[in-house]
């Protein structure tokens, strides 16, 4: 039976839990690892926790019997994902974690803030509505950490504008289908009453813009969203979604990996890599319409 | 010690049983008897507990009593062998002949052992030796019935109500269910008994009540009653005649059965069935009756064997094939593949003929109407409306729908098995001249049947089966039963 | 004729805990909200519904025959992929990306129907190991992302015509034929009697593989057609669109008095319970309701409008 | 005695698909991966499904005595919020969160019993709407945000005890139990003939409501077991943890060979089919095997299993 020390130096095993492969930006990301370790010619274990926390723990004890040599985490919650970090330190296995953050402190960190996008896109509003006027927001699955931090920082903005007011908030479970039916609810109950709707990804944003489009109350109404998802730059392209925030995947990704290598290789690296949020307007959608 | 006052039941807005009051005695066997649908399964439903009244008491022992369950009917002695077969599928014999009363030992476990010990020794006092590891479901109908009166000596109760107990059983276990009754009167125990099978009335019966309508008649010693007036009393009329004549003259030969053989069920099966004539089929229970005539309608196909029907060779691999050929079927177990409970009177009983009322697969709804008329008026089907669910019908009522069924899309062969199993002595005496009219039109029936007065007397011949083979060609005119249960007997 | 309006006047009255149910829902919300009582509500309504609606028609004779389908969710999913990557603009006629995604659907259907005939295996775990197939396929077929650039005539197919939403016209022609399918043919007997009692059935004739095959592979087809109608309405062939879909369409199906043990029940009963739970969703969103007490409130009303219904269909 | 150990071997000999399935798997993944065959990693496989486990060891009552409960999952999170509610450290003993987290399952299933048995409501449609309103709960009291904080005294309960995983002593002493109540218990066979034939069960003298309220009420004691082994292995109360749990759990039983429709199956299948589950995830992360493949190949497995099963068990 082969060993897992007959390894070569340099011919490192990493492991990658996502978070969830079956959403677009998660998707997006754990793509760009993959295609980085590739380039940097790392074994890859690739594993999908579907959005379980539990099973997050489970691929991460997983790894520590395949004994690889770093583990890289996209957490799916901020505390339930930590065991995972606690049970990976304890066997010596350092942690990046990227996208999201968790509780246990990883060896590393690459990524962006969720709280971030939030105030992004709630300051985006404000700028344009010039601090005055209603909003909308629509959640992502409610408990999961990206749609707590997305609020937090959305409401942080809130209370900076006494004139803007949160209208009303409901959760479209990051469903397309159920955001654009939420949204033709919303029409009903306060037409005309709103100018602004934040939805905390892509997906919603673009059934939310949908909706007010089917019901021509498109120009009446600022709509935002998170991911900057293929769709929805192509619909600021085209003017119909006004703007999202990126984040950057491809950059998570390879900052990922590289730091997976220093690390392996017991090189110096940085503890934590920011990436940041940007707003994509229909001004600045071509640069990132090229990534 | 039991007594019924004034007992009411009413089953949407249609009262079943009216103001009927009765007293069961200790150590007296109380016949019930009526016309299908008189309403004696309901009248023994309320008094264990399966039913409540919607008038009138019930009186235990001198104290009036309100059972809301089985459970309460069973704490105070009371228990009953249920018309309609109650099996727990997948639970072995032992455990469903002892269900709620499990022997456990000094940890509170189900002592397995005593389980089967006590299970065969109940079957044993009903002469019948059964594997009680067999999950119910592998038994043959008339071995379940055995097992639910066991299931309710067993409970070693002061009043047992028997609803039909034997409609299922031949009469070697009959004769042993009697000697159990003699037991039990002996013991001071109330039997409760209703039966459609005149005989047995007068063998075991001290008293004996008549339902009509749900309206008691009458009740007095058995003494008092002769068959006929007891059957005047019961259908409000004189009946003629129960068994008419065999007089039609066979014709040409349709079905030919060469050599059928099903592993574990029956080997070497061969005879022919000509038109108009009327094949007995005798045996005792589980001599492989009911598996061979459902290999022949495709039910449990042989292994091996050859069918030729009117001169060719066919192959039937379901019922549906069989139902083309001309093949109609009734079959032993109304309940598991006879009727669909939750459809109504009229859809049960079109579903085997439908093709005839619905050309070009659109339903005909008053074609379907209408022959439901007539079969309800032909066969006297006792239902509020066509639409009313065939699981509110009496378990006769039931049968009858599926007699006529069977006949709607006018069969060559008719099969028969246990077909006046349940039905009143009214009806029996219009499915015999029914059986009677069919054949002098030509029509060929094979009569699966446990009760040999009836085999002897319909029949143009009889075939016995024993342990799955035939062992006798019999002339009904020139045999008798002694003759045929000799043959039936296993060697 | 006077057995079919008989038999239409039995259904309603067996229902009648859920019609008393929707009527005080809709009285309250008009009483209570300015925007439930107008006609472009009620048309929202009635856009919303009719996704869940062709699906639990669509459910409704697998569940009559005995069976049951988990994998309406993903096989919507699937269907409406397959059918975006037929879309595009300029590529095929609208036939072709329609003609798929009913396909993809009825081929899900009849292999799940095969399955169970042939293989002898539970629905509950053949439909839910397709659950999990389709899904991956969807995954698969779309890489994981949304597959966009759907042409307009297809997309177009979720808008009016007239003053009616064409998803609702579709939802009502399903609902149309398949009411006359039941009660009129012989096929749709036969699938009661299947439910009923599948020996019995097979006793008097009727080849149960066969009226098996059928209420899954019409399952499937109207899934497909869920699937598209769902593509159109987002503009997207979505994977990971129609999560948890079959318990909508199922909650709805007995709620309207199918049994889940088969051989009971009826299309109408289906369309009210598609009714009730889209006017509960549209009503919450009204009302503001907080999305946390919106589960509580209709998981509550649910199970209280069943109950009613029971307690009124047996006394 | 002789006849225990006979009923043992045959309910094997019914399970020889899976067992051979299970084998077959195994196999493969010792011989294409260096970690399927360690120890380390077969405690991990222990470790991940002891939650599953005690899921479905709970869900088989219900399926036994013919009902279903979809709302395993909400209840597991439910729990597992109201334990961490009570789990800071320094404020309570170790047996208040535990008990609380207990009861709060106990609580949910034995009303899904009561309305089932007392209400006459499907079970589909009860446990549906335990389904959204126990989730609904769980958001509520946790204000919608994971209830952290918990006392290690508590989350050590995740950890091993000697060699053994505590998850898995839960698992296997909750299955020994079940399986001794089940096969010896007059209750535990109560339970197989209500499944088997209400009606004679009834008959027969057993209390109907009493038996099925028993099954939901265990079946929710050991959902709040869940919930707080849940909740010490993710060490948080997470509102939105379990989802589709149920399905998991009751396709486990399903594969184990117990019937949906009552009165059939065992504790001995049921643990069959966790370890297939089990292995199968195990497997495919540990090949590495894209999630979009894994669906597919997971899906075509069970079922896969399942017609071996029933085909080897039909001859
Ligand atoms: N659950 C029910 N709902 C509606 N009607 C019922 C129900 N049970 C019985 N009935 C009706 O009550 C009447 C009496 O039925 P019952 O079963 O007591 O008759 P029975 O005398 O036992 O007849 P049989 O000899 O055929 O068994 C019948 O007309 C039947 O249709
Ligand atoms: N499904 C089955 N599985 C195994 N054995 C069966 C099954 N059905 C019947 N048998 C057995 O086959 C034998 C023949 O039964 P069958 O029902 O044909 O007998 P029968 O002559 O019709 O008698 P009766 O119907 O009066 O019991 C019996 O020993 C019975 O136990
Ligand atoms: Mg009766
Ligand atoms: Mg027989």
């Amino acid at each position: 039976c082969k060993k897992a020390e007959a390894r070569k130096p340099g011919e490192w095993l990493v492991g990658y839990s996502s978070r969830d492969q079956s959403a677009e930006y998660t998707a997006r990301l754990g793509d760009a690892v993959q295609a980085r370790a590739k380039e940097r010619g790392i074994k890859l274990v690739f594993v999908d926790a579907q959005a379980d926390a539990q099973k997050q723990i489970s691929q991460t004890e997983n790894f520590i019997s395949q004994k690889v040599d770093v583990i890289i985490l996209n957490p799916c919650e901020v505390e339930a994902s930590s065991p995972a970090i606690d049970r990976a330190r304890a066997a010596k296995i350092p942690v990046i974690n990227v996208n999201s953050l968790t509780k246990a402190a990883p060896d590393c960190y690459v990524g962006s803030d969720d709280e971030q996008a939030g105030i992004l896109a709630m300051e985006a509003i404000a700028k344009k509505l010039g601090g005055q006027g209603n909003v909308l927001m629509i959640h992502g699955i409610m408990g999961q950490s990206a749609q707590i931090h997305r609020d937090a920082g959305a409401r942080k903005v809130l209370a900076k504008y006494p004139g803007l007011k949160l209208l009303d908030h409901q959760t479209a479970s990051w469903d397309r289908a159920k955001a654009l039916a939420l949204t033709e609810n919303w029409i009903q109950a306060h037409q005309g009453k709103f100018q602004a709707i934040f939805a905390h990804n892509d997906e919603m944003a673009m059934g939310a813009l949908l909706a007010l489009e089917r019901a021509g109350l498109k120009k009446d109404v600022y709509v935002i969203g998170v991911d900057a998802i293929a769709q929805a730059l192509d619909a600021v392209k085209a003017g119909r979604l006004d703007a999202t925030v990126f984040q950057d995947a491809v950059g998570q990704g390879r900052g990922a990996v590289d730091s997976a290598i220093l690390i392996a290789s017991k090189q110096p690296y940085e503890k934590e890599v920011m990436i940041p949020f940007q707003v994509v307007t229909r001004e600045n959608v071509d640069q990132f319409l090229k990534k | 010690m039991l007594r019924a006052f004034e007992l009411t039941k009413v089953f949407g807005g249609l009262p079943v049983l009216q103001r009927v009051s009765l007293e069961f005695r200790p150590g007296e066997v109380h016949a019930l008897m009526g016309e299908n649908g008189a309403g004696k399964s309901t009248l023994m439903k309320m008094l264990a507990g399966l039913y409540q009244p919607d008038g009138g008491i019930i009186e235990w022992r001198g104290q009036q009593v309100r059972f809301g369950s089985p459970q309460d009917a069973l704490a105070q002695g009371i228990a009953m062998v249920h018309q309609e077969l109650m099996p727990i599928p997948d639970l072995n014999v032992a455990e469903n002949l002892l269900l709620g009363m499990e022997p456990v030992n000094a940890l509170g476990w189900v002592d397995r052992a005593a389980l089967h010990q006590q299970a065969q020794a109940w079957l044993r006092s009903l002469d019948t030796e059964l594997d009680t590891t067999l999950p119910m479901r592998r038994l043959s109908v008339a071995q379940m019935q055995v097992v639910e009166i066991a299931k309710a000596l067993a409970r070693q109760a002061d009043v047992i109500l028997m609803d039909e107990p034997t409609a299922a059983l031949s009469d070697h276990e009959v004769a042993a269910l009697f000697k159990a009754i003699g037991t039990l009167r002996a013991r001071g125990v109330a039997v409760v008994y209703t039966t459609h099978k005149m005989d047995e009335v007068f063998r075991l019966a001290d008293r004996i009540s008549v339902l009509r309508d749900g309206q008691l008649v009458c009740t007095q010693a058995a003494s008092e009653f002769s068959p006929d007036s007891l059957i005047t009393h019961m259908v409000g009329r004189e009946l003629a005649q129960v068994f008419p004549p065999v007089v039609t003259q066979p014709g040409e030969t349709i079905l030919e059965v060469q050599g059928l053989t099903r592993a574990h069920a029956y080997r070497d099966i061969s005879f022919t069935l000509r038109r108009g004539e009327v094949l007995g089929l005798a045996g005792l229970m589980g001599a492989g009756r009911t598996e061979v005539v459902s290999a022949l309608f495709g039910l449990a196909p042989a292994d091996s064997g050859q069918i030729r029907l009117r001169g060719q060779p066919t192959r039937i691999t379901c019922p549906a094939d069989a139902l083309a050929a001309g093949f109609g079927m009734v079959t032993e177990d109304r309940k598991g593949s006879g009727i669909i409970p939750a459809m109504s009177v009229e859809h049960n009983l079109t579903l085997a003929a439908l093709e005839q009322f619905s050309p070009g697969s659109v339903l005909d709804r008053s074609a379907e109407a209408a022959a439901t008329r007539s079969a309800t008026a032909d066969f006297a089907i006792k239902a509020s409306s066509p639409q009313q669910a065939i699981r509110e019908l009496s378990g006769g009522n039931q049968q009858k729908v599926l007699l006529a069924r069977a006949l709607l899309h006018r069969p060559d062969i008719l099969i028969l098995d246990e077909p006046t199993r349940g039905i009143d002595i009214g009806a029996k005496a219009e499915i015999y001249a029914l059986i009677g009219r069919l054949s002098a039109q030509g029509t060929a029936v094979l009569l699966v049947s446990s009760e040999l007065p009836e085999i002897l007397a319909l029949t143009h011949r009889i075939l016995v089966l024993r342990q799955g083979e035939l062992s006798a060609e019999l002339n009904p005119r020139q045999t008798n039963q002694e003759e045929i249960l000799r043959h039936a007997m296993p060697q | 004729m006077k057995a079919p309006s008989l038999h239409l006047d039995r259904n309603l009255l067996h229902r009648l805990g859920i019609v008393a149910v929707l009527l005080v829902i809709a009285g309250a919300l008009s009483a209570t909200t300015d925007s439930f009582a107008t006609a472009s509500n009620l048309t929202n309504v009635a856009r919303q519904i009719s996704i869940n609606g062709i699906l639990a028609v669509g459910v409704t004779f697998v569940l009559l025959t005995g069976g049951v389908d988990l994998s309406l969710g993903s096989v919507v999913a699937l269907s409406g992929v397959v059918c975006a990557l037929f879309a595009h603009p300029g590529e095929h006629s609208l036939v072709v990306p329609i003609g798929m995604g009913l396909l993809t659907g009825v081929a899900c259907g009849l292999f799940n129907g095969v399955l169970v005939t042939r293989g002898g295996i539970a629905p509950f775990i053949v439909t839910l190991g397709m659950m999990t197939v389709a899904r991956g396929l969807a995954l698969i077929l779309s890489g994981g992302k949304p597959v966009a650039d759907m042409s307009p005539s297809l997309t177009n197919l979720a808008g009016d015509l007239g003053p009616l939403p064409i998803p609702l016209l579709c939802f009502g022609v399903v609902a149309g034929g398949s009411w006359l399918f039941l009660s009129r043919l012989r096929l749709g007997r036969h699938l009661y009697a299947v439910g009923g009692n599948e020996q019995a059935a097979r006793a008097a004739g009727v080849s149960v593989p066969k009226v098996k095959l059928f209420a899954y592979g019409l399952c499937g087809l109207l899934t497909g057609l869920a699937g598209v109608v769902l593509a159109a309405r987002i503009t997207t062939g979505q994977p990971n669109a129609g999560q948890a879909y079959e318990l909508d369409a199922i909650a709805a199906v007995v709620i309207g008095g199918t049994s889940l043990s088969g051989g009971v029940g009826s299309v109408l009963g289906t369309v009210l319970g598609v009714l009730l739970i889209g006017v509960i969703n549209n009503g919450l969103d009204l009302l503001s309701v907080s999305s946390y007490y919106q589960a509580v409130i209709k998981g509550v009303i649910i199970v209280g409008a069943v109950w009613l219904d029971r307690r009124q269909a047996r006394s």
